[in-house]
């Protein structure tokens, strides 16, 4: 994960932070569990079957949804093909780089990518045309413009509103909807000191010991997790995770993939 | 230029498809700051094209034998998102992307007052989000905006447009089927002042008279959209004060 | 989790394809010291999983700016061998070693006493020569023996184990029918003494009751392999002293 | 652009040229629109469809054209492909280096194959095999081998004698001579001081303000233009350009594209 | 050729290594034209079609040979198809890198490939499934996964007993053995003073001027050579290293390729 | 060695296709000094071959790691020209060039005085114009001519030749159908003076008879070829000469 700025988040204003989390305010007022505020403005890009363009907090990133014709993978000729591909653009921040896919950036992708798939959000299976041979490609590509912190969920809520809107067309052929269902809600926490904080800002994934990622849906059930950063966790804060995720999830759910 | 075919492109009144006269431009909006970690950033709708563009610097110039001792380097980075296009577009630079970083970033550098920042860069990174014919020039007039809003000291803006030749005419600012089917497209910026050229690229298949009458509806264009500029850095100062500052 | 599928993986008496029962491991054997060059080596068999593990270090992290003033960067690089799979794996890494690479040189960070060597950087190399499901806790379950084997001071062993779900019921440490055709994998790895989870990723789908169960399976397996791990430690010092060191 | 061997043109030299070119002599005695010594040896390599030897003054490109079979652009199915390729071989000049193309080759090469592209030089129409699966690709792939300035205008030159004498080709095929012609001139100028020069040399082109191409075919008309480096130019001196570019170029034309 | 593990072989331990050599003795003991002790574990990889791992002295490697479909070379439609591939994985040294082979691991990978394919030992004409559309790929991949001198004979052994044991099967096909036939032993020496010494330790190719392989067949004829290293060798020692090569490797090939 | 095939490579009087004997070479023609900016350049005619060598140095070696205290590190890069070959060849080094690279860097290596120039390298570029077998004979034979025209100083120079078996006879310098359909090709390189052996490849089928034929007919047509070499740089200090310096 990136340093600030100047690369190095100073310890006073760590102290500062920490000292706040005593009290259950966090540097910028919100409490542990509260997200920032989640703008979605779906439809962004009409040159892209679907798209989206989401702001959280800070944090801005453009999601656009290209579908293609192209061969299925040989182990599922049955299926179209989901691919998603995350660009953290040296624009979004001052140290991100230009060039291939770094490994935080292919963590990003990969777990946004996970939850989508697991929980069978796109049905595959209605994207063949041909058995085998001819099949839908489904490219989910997101573009980080702006960088402060918590990138899987602004990237999974920019995926899914991109979904939700996207329509398959080609020449000659009947236009359709996505088929697209059970939307899986990524919420992610770190821990700083013992406290799980919800949707970190950039300071906080910095000095966060350790983060973990649900997925979940509505079933209530769990469709992806991941742990990052070097620390660890308790079995108790990985299930303290998992409901909160549920519950906050759900929240979100209701009030931005309706 | 493109492929030839039989789609006419002006109408029985010189119109063009999407209405306009030889001399219009498509609408063209720009804002400034819109992001945050940028030490300046524009954004630029120009009929379908949106377009932001983010600046970083002066900072250290970096790998160290990249520096110039006598001035500041400007590195334009055009990009294109992979869904900004009909047909997906793979990540990563390809040789026409490369081949405009390089005139962005030489426009760029007459502008930028380079010499007062020695052994540094100045980052202008241009993101395609969507694309409709003059992305270019697009992104370079909105990179001068962005780098006015990072605070780089500039001698001059850079603002751009582009002519072309279509049914055998000589309009202003192509649209995307004009690029595609049209006989001419010649892009050029200028800067504003001195109306001095700083960047021009043609291909296609133009007369001497027609080249002439082009540079003149660019030039007479250019006007009307550096105010446009003006405008932009304008709103954003009184947004500011407004704020409190 | 992959592809559906008709395959029936429990028979009527609850046991799987292989005849285990669903708290019962895969014959797992470890052994250390296999390698000449590196510093430390381990090599573990996991049912199917051949694995090699070397670690190299600690020795002055390079290039220079990946240096941490403040301790020992963990670079853990997890590669299969061309011949590991069914379909032949191109040589290099892809996205997926990329990540799982990522997750294990997190969770060995965890167990290092990485403050100790500042500046520099520990190499972990595992080489996944035949594959059969797990193989990135098998690695990192072999990966933590190296690192002791090295001589690397560590204030715990990182040791792991699956669990998934498997036609609707929870089952340990899945074989490579089960992870194609089940309904959820659960990697998950912890120190051992104070049971902390150092590496947790999930894809599938697991009811909250259902991850409950399959932590429980997986914490009491854990320190079976636990026990394994230091059998393969004291093995490897028994054999030197008889060796006459 | 490459600096000199040492990395710098040094301050008196470049104070020399600029005072020669007040009484309008350029270092090397040539006049503002004068090219140096062209040679143009044909055919140099028998192994290839067509090809040539260009030498001007100093710098020294070779041209070699193949023609494969292969697949149209899927926008173009009724359509032969072409492409351009320069290779700045690290031999050609001492700061130089090996590897994948940068962004002055890259120029370099678009530039040429504008010119060649636009004036419609090659009749891709008539390298349909079988259309929209099977066409003709023309490659024209340049090495330099010496560098001393002005690629742009002696790849153009190389590009076009190769064009001229290649033959397609193929197994079990009438051969037939590849269908060339409108062939466009290119003609690059370096501004110094408040002079235009042609063919610019090395020192000239590095001690430029800005350099212009204009490529122009036989009826007059121009096909392709491209501005480089940092500096400006005036509307009046691109018009200027544009009128050296048909005068200078249609003596090249005559001389050594007949 | 990669240094030790501190980057330079000491002077003291090469004047003691040729001293030792004016005595007929090499550092560990060997006779010039002793091999190392060599263990074979053919079959190693159950997923691969066909594997070995090999010890020579302390020098590991693992073969493993996959077959799969793909398209004959243009210039051979009637062939199937042979690749050799060799990893110096980073574990294997302490100064070996991760990334695309280099130079050494090339020229390894390639005259270790060079012996069997001018042995014509895989019988690339029964490899074929439909005459220039498809054809087996035989992919050699091998990683060496400890380093003590001497790769190419190393790895040679391991693609050979590899080899033996393939079996090439998929779907709705019969099964059938690799045709393997007609074994190429290689025999690597280096030259250190005015001794050849065969199967060198990492020590002895770091101190030595040069090295030469010889490939021979059952046949006693040459397969293939190859010199390496900087120094250079007369052509009586070439002569010798044929002769040493036919002898050692006759005693190879009764020993471990039967 | 290529294809079997049913070509016959000798007639009746067992000549080749081309009407050599056996023991012909191809004609050679070298040139010096044919590029400007080069320290020293040689351009190869070989029968068909057409190569140009262009040498630079002895300059700092870079990057810094890649510098011997001791001595200069001779870097050679053999390229083929995309239209060089029948096939066009794409642009880049590909797992054959890096191969030939290497083996003449060490032939050159020991030509030249390295230990005079510690921490520098020099650069020895072989473009492959033209190719028609035995292009890295050729390449190394100009080579050598290029360094000793740069004035870099040589102990000796080097001289290849290639032989090879076809239709079951040993013939020296194989033509390109030799090289494609013979049974043998070993190209040989030699110190010219000393006749030490720095550069030997084979492959193909030969017995040790055949070989050692094979190798007196290459030591024979080095010493020819020696002979062109020297001309070759006579005739250049000869017309420096004339022109008066």
């Amino acid at each position: 994960m990136p340093k600030d700025a100047s690369g190095i988040l100073s310890e006073i204003k760590k102290g500062y932070i920490i000292n706040q989390l005593k009290n259950g305010k966090r540097g910028d007022g919100r409490s542990p569990e509260e997200f920032r505020k989640i703008t979605i403005i779906p439809d962004y890009v009409k040159r892209a079957q679907g798209s989206a363009y989401v702001m959280l907090g800070d944090t801005k990133i453009i999601a656009g949804i290209k579908i293609e014709q192209g061969e299925p993978f040989p182990d599922t000729p049955n299926q179209g093909v989901l691919t998603t591909n995350v660009e953290m653009l040296p624009m979004a921040f001052p140290t991100f780089e230009p060039g291939p896919p770094n490994e935080d950036t292919i963590e990003i992708a990969r777990v946004v990518d996970r939850g989508i798939r697991e929980a069978k959000t796109v049905d595959l299976k209605k994207l063949v045309i041909e058995p085998g041979k001819k099949v839908w490609i489904v490219f989910i590509d997101i573009d980080v413009i702006d960088f402060d912190g918590n990138l899987i969920d602004a990237c999974t809520l920019g995926a899914l509103t991109a979904l939700k809107t996207a329509v398959v067309k080609a020449e000659g052929m009947d236009e359709f909807k996505l088929p697209v269902d059970n939307l899986p809600i990524s919420v992610t926490m770190v821990k700083i000191g013992n406290t799980l904080l919800c949707d970190p800002s950039v300071e906080e994934e910095q000095m966060a010991e350790a983060r973990i990622t649900v997925s979940t849906t509505e079933d209530g059930h769990i469709r992806a997790m991941q742990k990052g950063k070097v620390g660890s966790l308790s079995i108790d804060e990985i299930k303290n995770a998992i409901s909160i995720s549920l519950k906050v999830g759900s929240a979100l759910r209701e009030t931005y993939i309706r | 230029m493109g492929t030839e075919s039989n789609i006419k492109l002006l109408d029985e009144n010189g119109l063009r498809l999407d209405g306009r006269n030889e001399m219009e431009l498509r609408p063209i909006k720009i804002e400034t700051n819109v992001l945050e970690r940028a030490d300046g950033s524009a954004f630029i709708e120009w009929g379908g094209n949106k377009i932001i563009v983010s600046v970083y610097g002066p900072r250290e110039a970096y790998p160290k034998h990249t520096q110039d001792i006598d001035k500041a380097v400007i590195k334009a980075r055009y990009n294109m998102a992979a869904f900004s296009v009909d047909e997906r577009k793979r990540p990563g630079p390809d040789r026409r992307s490369v081949e405009i970083s390089k005139v962005i970033s030489e426009a760029l550098s007459s502008a930028v007052m380079v010499e007062q920042f020695p052994r540094t860069q100045v980052d202008v990174f241009i993101e395609v989000i969507q694309a409709d014919a003059g992305t270019r020039i697009a992104g370079l007039t909105a990179a001068s905006v962005a780098l006015a809003a990072a605070g780089i000291p500039m001698r001059d803006m850079v603002v751009g447009c582009t002519a072309g030749k279509v049914d055998g005419k000589i309009v202003l600012d192509l649209s995307k089927e004009e690029d595609n089917f049209g006989q001419a497209d010649l892009p050029m910026a200028v800067l504003s002042r001195s109306g001095e050229v700083v960047l021009v690229q043609m291909d296609g298949d133009l007369s001497v008279e027609e080249f002439n009458h082009a540079t003149d509806m660019i030039l007479d264009a250019t006007k009307r959209i550096a105010q446009i500029q003006r405008d932009a850095l304008v709103a954003r100062y009184s947004v500011e004060t407004q704020g409190g500052e």
